[in-house]
């Protein structure tokens, strides 16, 4: 009982504090890669903590939906929080859900969004939120099917469950099959959290936002909850793509030296990641909108070669 | 009168569902009547499945009766339909020979019609009815030739009979058997391409009728295809499952896709009825694909998956069609693009649809998650059939599944947003209001249902279970985790919705509270939209639901084949100076063009032709006589 | 001796309405009506207590067939004199209620007579007796109809007099000279022993004689002209039961035939007839302009659905076949007179000149709709089940291609009649319009509706039993 | 009786053959009376050799019905109309031709008739059919109201030799029926034909062409 607490208390902790540093070393790496100094990681903190001191800007348009969406987006990405193997393989709520609750549960996130980008009545935030849902609804299929592809390979989709089986077996990680659902699910977690080619964080360029223009009437407290739940969308998303698919080194029983030893792991394996992350959104161009679809069917194809390289090589 | 008539209706739904639930815990019924009627006469027989389904037709029907009653002052015409409605919908699964199932079959179909003609007189709904009636005529014709071909196999009309004699049948006239019932049954359940009249008849109706028509009858075409499947022919091959599996994933998108552009409001919610039968017919297509391939457990999985989201949908589509109900009533119009800000003068409703919403959209913890995210465990373990073929088929329709869950989320994103959110669009949604407490309570009933059935479905699913087990006729109850947790065959995979909930709801308080604590909660200052510095908000600028409809217009073109309409009028002086500009960018149905448009019109000619044989020349007529007479003699 | 009062009242009526005239006419006529159908009724208790009913030495016989079809015509001919009579310009009430009851007469003769010669005539003089009835408004157009009707159901019906006599030239052949050689009785008696070939080829010609009657495609062209043409009363009488008096003569024949050589032989023809008269229809149905038109059609469809049931033959079959005939009667009965009153109200028989029919006369409307789905074959009504009987003997008999190809057809007659309901049913009506005043008048027709919803859902006790006794009159 | 009848059977076809061929109304009607007391002398013909008393008063009846009665009631149809078509009118070649596949139709048709037959008129029964179809011919070609009375009482000639022929003659009742029959045709149809002649001003059939579809 005491050790739930303290692994549901770690785990929230990493990714509510450790969310923000993560965006963070994706900025600097970005900076330096190419060429600039760029700000410090913990920038994100000062930039928190300057919006939770502001006041509220409200328009007069909008309705409780507007008003209760950032505190919904926080809470499903804590809730996660409690499901994503993060340091253990079984954390609290690892019985609650497996990969597709967590899906639906970012998907919770994506559909108040997008209802208070049209909450404002303004043209941007409709179109944001139409963009968010298309890109949202068109990763859907990839998802599900490297769920598939993993399961396959897992005997089972709980999350505790794969990360055990693939522990157990850490070449499994490596075979085509298993790469091939790796890619396609990097893929969908740079469309879900709106990272180049398919959004640009970085900017306010109206024609071509997605997430920025669901925001845009956000200010103050409110903005920093959307802010601190994109980051975090961002840390469980690529947690969960560490420990899902390279489950090498994830603890399995609690203890106080496990779950450091869990953290370091991780903390090592989205240090790469990031660094992924930031090599790629400093290589690529964002794509033209109506071009997202192709990358998305490109990942969706990815991952279906995944599933059927399973079975029709039985 | 009507109120009285409306009454009676939720009172029958109440006997109607408390029947329904003992069946489902194993009362048996049964109840002859030869003398009534030839073949068989009259035969009602209650087993789990009836219960189930009886159940259904009751749970839906309280709510949608007291919507009606909620209306019983303005709208009086077709009361009378509606409770024969209700009744002969009661009859449908209780029904156990081929007379007494069409005759019920035939007036659920009639009372439907009477109450989408009754609907508004307009010459749409005249001409939906027409179209609703005629599909509805050809299923049934269907229908009625696979059970007399049936009945002349086994020499009886009686489903027992069916059930025992069905496995002795050959195996190409089962085939034939069930291809001609599976049709009449997808007729009714909107199955695409046969779904042409949903979209027409649903919207038509009145919207307590809609709820019904689309949160339960529609599943009475499921019950026969479950029925047909895996109940009276017997076990059936592996095409059956598979057929079945693609015409759901099939269904899901393309309704799903259908419902994402439509602006009217209760048009999204035929099509998305339409989707929503194609998920359940998914994980109805696995159960029977898994019972041939001879793993009884993954089968009853399967089908309890099918049947609880045939529950599900009923609770939410149901609760939807309600809500559309009272905005329709309020406004006058289903025209989403005419709606907005309702949110503010029909707050109630908006509460009940939103909740609605997001259960159809399966966000968790509400009801329609927790059956899609069964669906979905049913087709992930498909593996155990090794068979490279049907791997393939469950793979499609995983995918499909997928596509349609994130299409869903956009869907009821817009259906909300647009309809109920930012400001009113035109006069009429600007001085809209409340229904009736009635209608609110119905509402909250199903709001309240969708939350208790996402977050106790540890209870109602082993119910289901049951049914299932008892219908494959499995031994042992299906083991499915225990009061807090879902667990599906042993370890593969788990689900906790209270756990879920309260891990939700914890969260959202732990960040207010944190808020409060880091003093987050400022000053509030309340301004006009920002949108970037642009000044003057009018509803002119709110994106419309046709605009929200763009991306999936561009990236789904090769289906809706949209047409762009652009009429600019120029000041007389200058055609620079535009006074006015008219953009349409209509849809084009491909089932209307390529099959129905082109049948109707072989009909028509062929008509034409005949038509000319009256030329209204006596000689030509008596020459008929003449040739009749000489064929007739040599050919006989 | 009810069967002599059944077929004297209509004649001695005959004769006494043509001198009498005014109200008292109108009085005789309703009461005359009412002794029919008693002594229709006392007919039919005595054929269920006796088997049958004999007078004159034998010559009118009256078995379990003839009286379901007495009852009908007794029930039809009630339905159309609670109608008023039609009041046209040129002729009075005079003419029209001596040949009321004289075409009544010929009908109930026609039925009534174990002499398969005398029905011969009798169901001649059907069409000479209500020749003028169809031309009893002497337009242009009822000049037409009654003509063509005249012409080729003389015709059709003298071909069927080369039937009979094909028949009985087997019958003398086989028997030498007999007093009573076309009595169907001794027919029947004498019908396993009568020559295949020649029989066969008899059957030909009636099928065609009194399939010119039945309205059985491609004989049935006279039928849309004169059931449209004709005033309500009659169209009620011609389409319900005059037709079904042309199946029952070949019904008479087909038990013979079939004893002589194997039913195989009739089923085949009724068959391909049954099919092409549906066919026929409902491409005429798909498109209809005119409404009577449309119920003409309408009653070429069913009587080829008749045609189906007596082909696929079997006690389900033949069953369900009779009550399709008395199903069908009356709707279609109640359906023309209601037409009538439409007619009246709107002035024309157009489908595009009635619009708004449910709201400008509710009652009326109301019934016509009710009826209208009656006829479509929807249940709680008999047709349903009527229709299900047939079709079920249709897959029992492994007839399947004609089964599944009929339902298919009815699909799209469904869908052409439905289309010409909602034209007439829904819109704005003009102001002018306005209902048959009063819920009495509502009252025949919902008799009639309120019986079809019995052989719909309920059926009364002994209705099985007397259809399975008539089919096995009927069946080998 | 056998060489009587047959030589009878086949002068009534040949009077219907050249009912097909002539023209000119009036010379029809004679053609048509002629016809009629052929099948009178059939009559009682058969009545002598077959020893059958009451086809005499058959006869009887025909002659009076049918080669006075409704010759001149067709006369009074006629009257005031041309004797020959106006336009000049198809050949008959075409129509003889089909008369005469029609007549190999009939022997064909009535194979199982004579096949079983043992009487001795069995030779004019194919003739008598014959009659029947060209009469029935002649109603379906017929150009106005006046060639289908025409043609149908040819055909009914052709029914009555046939009926005579085949099964000498049919009980009284029906015999009397049919003549009934047809004298009320004829006379309905003359009131028809009148009542057309008003209304249209000709009885050509095709200005009956209003009501189609």
């Amino acid at each position: 009982m005491i050790a739930d607490i303290l692994i549901a208390v770690v785990q929230l902790a990493l990714v509510g504090l450790g969310a923000p540093l993560l965006t963070g070393i994706v900025r600097t790496l970005k900076a330096r890669l190419v060429g600039r100094r760029g700000p410090s990681p913990w920038q994100p903190y000062a930039d928190l903590r300057k919006l939770l001191g502001k006041d509220r800007v409200v328009s007069t348009t909008t309705s409780w939906i507007f008003a209760v969406t950032p505190v919904v987006l926080a809470a499903t990405m804590l809730a996660s929080a409690l499901i994503v193997p993060l340091v253990i393989s079984r954390p609290v709520l690892g019985f609650a859900g497996n990969v597709i609750v967590l899906m639906y549960l970012f998907l919770i996130g994506t559909f108040f969004l997008a209802l208070a980008g049209l909450d404002a009545g303004s043209a941007f935030g409709g179109m944001g939120g139409s963009r968010e849902v298309a890109v949202a609804a068109l990763a859907e299929p990839t998802i599900i099917v490297a769920v598939f592809a993993l399961a396959m390979r897992a005997g089972t989709i709980n999350l505790g469950g794969v990360v055990e089986r693939l522990g157990a077996n850490p070449q499994m990680a490596l075979t085509p099959g298993h790469l091939l659902a790796f890619a396609a699910f990097f893929i969908v977690m740079i469309a879900e959290t709106g990272r180049l080619p398919v959004d640009n964080p970085a900017t306010h360029l109206e024609l071509t936002m997605i997430h920025e223009a669901m925001v845009l009437e956000y200010s103050g407290p409110d903005l920093a909850l959307v802010d601190w739940a994109a980051s975090m969308k961002l840390f469980l998303f690529m947690a969960l793509l560490a420990n899902l698919f390279f489950p090498w080194g994830v603890p399995t029983e609690p203890g106080l030296a496990a779950l450091a030893r869990g953290g370091i792991v991780l903390a090592g394996k989205l240090l790469a990641l990031a660094t992924i992350l930031a090599v790629i959104e400093t290589q690529i161009a964002k794509l033209r909108l109506f071009r997202v679809p192709e990358l998305l069917a490109g990942s969706f194809a990815l991952a279906l070669l995944s599933v059927t390289s399973r079975f029709l090589l039985r | 009168m009507t109120a009285v008539v409306y009454t009676l209706a939720a009172i029958v739904g109440l006997i109607v569902g408390a029947v329904g639930v003992s069946g489902m815990l194993g009362v048996g019924l049964a109840w002859r009547c030869p003398a009534l009627l030839p073949l068989g006469g009259l035969s009602l027989v209650l087993d789990p499945l009836a219960g189930f389904f009886l159940a259904l037709v009751g749970f839906a029907s309280v709510p949608a009766s007291l919507d009606g009653l909620g209306r019983a002052r303005s709208e009086r015409r077709g009361r009378l339909a509606y409770l024969l409605f209700v009744a002969a919908m009661a009859l449908v699964p209780l029904a156990a020979n081929a007379l007494t199932f069409l005759l019920a079959w035939e007036l659920m179909s009639l009372a439907s019609y009477v109450l989408v003609v009754q609907g508004g007189r307009a010459r749409e709904s005249i001409r939906a009815a027409w179209v609703y009636a005629v599909m509805t005529h050809a299923g049934l014709a269907c229908l009625l030739a696979g059970m007399l071909l049936l009945g002349a196999w086994t020499g009886s009309f009686d489903v027992g009979a069916w059930r025992a004699a069905a496995s002795a049948l050959a195996p190409s006239a089962r085939d034939l058997a069930w291809t001609l019932l599976a049709l009449g049954f997808a007729v009714k359940a909107g199955v695409i391409p046969l779904h042409v009249w949903l979209p027409l008849a649903h919207p038509a109706a009145p919207s307590h009728v809609s709820a019904l028509m689309s949160g339960v009858m529609i599943k009475l075409g499921v019950y026969g295809l479950v029925r047909v499947s895996l109940d009276w022919l017997g076990e059936g091959p592996a095409w059956w499952g598979a057929a079945i599996l693609l015409a759901g994933a099939v269904s899901a998108v393309v309704g799903v896709l259908s419902a994402i552009v439509d602006r009217d409001l209760k048009r999204v919610l035929a099509f998305s009825s339409i989707e929503n039968a194609g998920i359940i017919l998914i994980g109805l297509g696995a159960g029977v694909l898994y019972q041939a391939a001879g793993l009884p457990a993954l089968a009853v999985l399967g089908v309890t998956a099918a049947l609880y989201h045939a529950l599900n949908h009923a609770a939410f589509k149901t609760l939807l069609f309600l809500g559309a109900g009272a905005v329709v009533h309020a406004t006058g119009t289903r025209d989403m693009d005419a709606l907005g800000g309702l949110i503010k003068r029909m707050p109630w409703t908006a509460a009940c649809f939103l909740t609605g919403a997001a259960a159809i959209a399966a966000l968790p913890p509400l009801n329609g998650f927790v059956s899609e995210w069964l669906t979905l465990q049913a087709l992930l373990q498909n593996l155990l059939i090794e068979q490279p073929a049907v791997n393939l088929v469950f793979a499609l329709g995983i995918a499909a599944l997928a596509l349609t869950g994130g299409l869903t989320v956009a869907c009821f994103v817009r259906a909300f947003g647009i309809t109920f959110l930012a400001v009113p669009r035109q006069e009429a949604a600007a001085r809209a209001h409340d229904p009736a407490t009635p209608s609110r309570l119905a509402m909250t009933i199903l709001a309240l249902s969708c939350l208790a059935l996402g977050v106790g479905a540890t209870a109602v699913v082993p119910a289901i279970a049951r049914v299932g087990s008892h219908l494959l006729g499995t031994p042992t109850a299906l083991p499915l985790g225990d009061a807090l947790t879902l667990k599906v065959s042993g370890e593969f995979a788990s689900l906790s919705m209270p756990a879920v909930a309260a891990a939700l709801a914890l969260a959202g308080l732990g960040v207010l509270a944190g808020l409060a604590a880091a003093g987050g909660r400022g000053r509030v200052r309340l301004y006009e939209t920002w949108s970037c510095g642009r000044m003057l908000q009018t509803p002119r600028m709110e994106y419309s639901a046709t605009a929200f409809a763009n991306p999936f217009k561009r990236v789904f073109d090769f289906f809706y084949r949209p047409v762009e309409h652009i009429d600019i009028a120029a000041h007389p002086g200058s055609r620079l100076f535009v006074q006015r500009i008219e953009y349409a960018n209509p849809t084009r149905s491909l089932f209307d063009d390529w099959l129905y448009r082109p049948l109707l019109h072989t009909v028509h000619r062929g008509a034409r032709v005949v038509q000319r044989l009256q030329s209204g020349s006596a000689n030509l007529y008596l020459a008929y006589i003449l040739l009749a007479l000489l064929a007739l003699l040599v050919f006989a | 001796m009810s069967l002599l009062i059944l077929l004297g009242a209509p004649l001695g009526a005959a004769g006494l309405l043509a001198l009498v005239r005014g109200a008292p006419a109108r009085a005789a006529h309703l009461t005359v009506t009412a002794i029919t159908a008693a002594a229709a009724g006392a007919v039919a208790l005595r054929v269920i207590q006796a088997g049958s009913v004999t007078a004159l030495g034998g010559l009118l016989r009256a078995d379990g067939l003839s009286a379901w079809m007495i009852v009908l015509i007794a029930l039809v001919s009630g339905l159309a004199a609670s109608e008023p009579p039609p009041s046209v310009r040129a002729v009075p009430a005079r003419r029209f209620y001596p040949l009321f009851h004289l075409f009544v007469f010929t009908m109930l003769l026609a039925v009534g007579t174990d002499d398969v010669g005398l029905m011969w005539v009798a169901v001649e003089g059907t069409t000479l007796a209500s020749v003028f009835l169809v031309n009893l408004e002497r337009s242009r157009a009822s000049l037409e109809a009654a003509y063509k009707y005249l012409l080729i159901c003389s015709v059709g019906v003298a071909i069927a007099f080369i039937g009979t006599v094909l028949v009985y030239f087997a019958d003398i052949h086989q028997l030498g000279d007999e007093a009573h050689a076309l009595r169907w009785t001794t027919l029947v008696r004498l019908a396993p022993g009568l020559p295949a070939r020649v029989v066969e080829l008899g059957f030909v010609f009636l099928l065609v004689g009194y399939g010119t009657k039945a309205g059985l495609a491609p004989m049935h062209t006279w039928l849309p002209d004169a059931h449209s043409e004709a005033p309500a009363p009659v169209s009620a009488l011609m389409s319900g039961v005059l037709l079904s008096v042309g199946v029952y003569a070949l019904l008479r024949f087909k038990t013979v035939v079939d004893q002589a050589a194997g039913p195989e032989f009739t089923q085949r023809l009724l068959l391909a007839l049954g099919l092409l008269s549906i066919a026929i229809a409902a491409a005429f149905l798909w498109a209809s302009t005119n409404y009577k038109r449309m119920l003409a059609y309408s009653s070429i469809e069913h009587i080829g659905v008749v045609c189906l049931g007596l082909g696929f033959g079997g006690l389900v079959g033949i069953g369900g076949a009779l009550l399709h005939v008395a199903n069908h009667a009356l709707a279609k009965s109640v359906l023309f007179l209601l037409s009538g009153r439409i007619r009246a109200a709107y002035g024309s028989a157009d489908i595009a000149g009635v619009t708004g029919l449910l709201g400008a006369m509710p009652v009326t409307g109301g019934l016509f709709l009710l009826a209208m789905l009656a006829l479509m074959g929807l249940p709680p009504f008999g047709l349903f089940v009527s229709e299900v009987l047939i079709f079920s003997a249709g897959f029992q008999s492994g007839h399947w291609a004609i089964a599944a190809a009929s339902l298919l057809l009815l699909v799209g007659a469904f869908a052409g009649l439905l289309r010409s309901a909602h034209r007439m049913l829904y819109g704005a009506a003009a102001p002018t319009v306005v209902d048959v005043p009063g819920l009495r008048s509502a009252v025949p027709a919902g008799v009639a509706l309120l019986l079809l919803t019995l052989t719909g859902i309920a059926w009364p006790p002994g209705l099985a039993a007397a259809l399975d006794h008539i089919a096995r009159l009927l069946g080998p | 009786m056998t060489t009587a009848t047959n030589f009878l059977a086949f002068l009534g076809l040949v009077s219907t053959l050249l009912i097909v061929w002539r023209q000119s109304w009036p010379g029809r009607r004679q053609l048509f009376v002629v016809q009629s007391l052929l099948l009178a002398a059939l009559a009682a013909t058969m009545a002598v050799y077959a020893n059958r008393h009451e086809l005499l008063l058959v006869a009887a009846v025909v002659v009076l019905l049918k080669a006075v009665l409704i010759p001149r009631i067709l006369g009074r149809l006629a009257a005031g109309m041309p004797a020959r078509p106006v336009t000049p009118g198809r050949s008959a070649g075409m129509s003889l031709l089909v008369a005469g596949g029609l007549i190999v139709a009939a022997y064909v048709i009535m194979l199982p008739v004579t096949a079983v037959s043992e009487l001795p008129t069995e030779g004019g029964i194919p003739l008598a059919f014959a009659m029947v179809l060209i009469g029935l011919f002649v109603t379906v070609t017929g150009r106005d109201a006046l060639g289908h009375v025409l043609g149908f009482l040819m055909f009914e000639n052709g029914i009555f030799a046939l009926a005579l022929l085949a099964t000498y003659g049919l009980p009284g009742l029906v015999e009397a029926g049919v003549f009934l029959d047809v004298l009320v045709i004829v006379l309905l149809m003359e009131g028809f034909v009148l009542q057309i002649r008003r209304e249209h001003d000709s009885i050509a059939v095709d200005r009956l062409r209003e009501l189609r579809g």
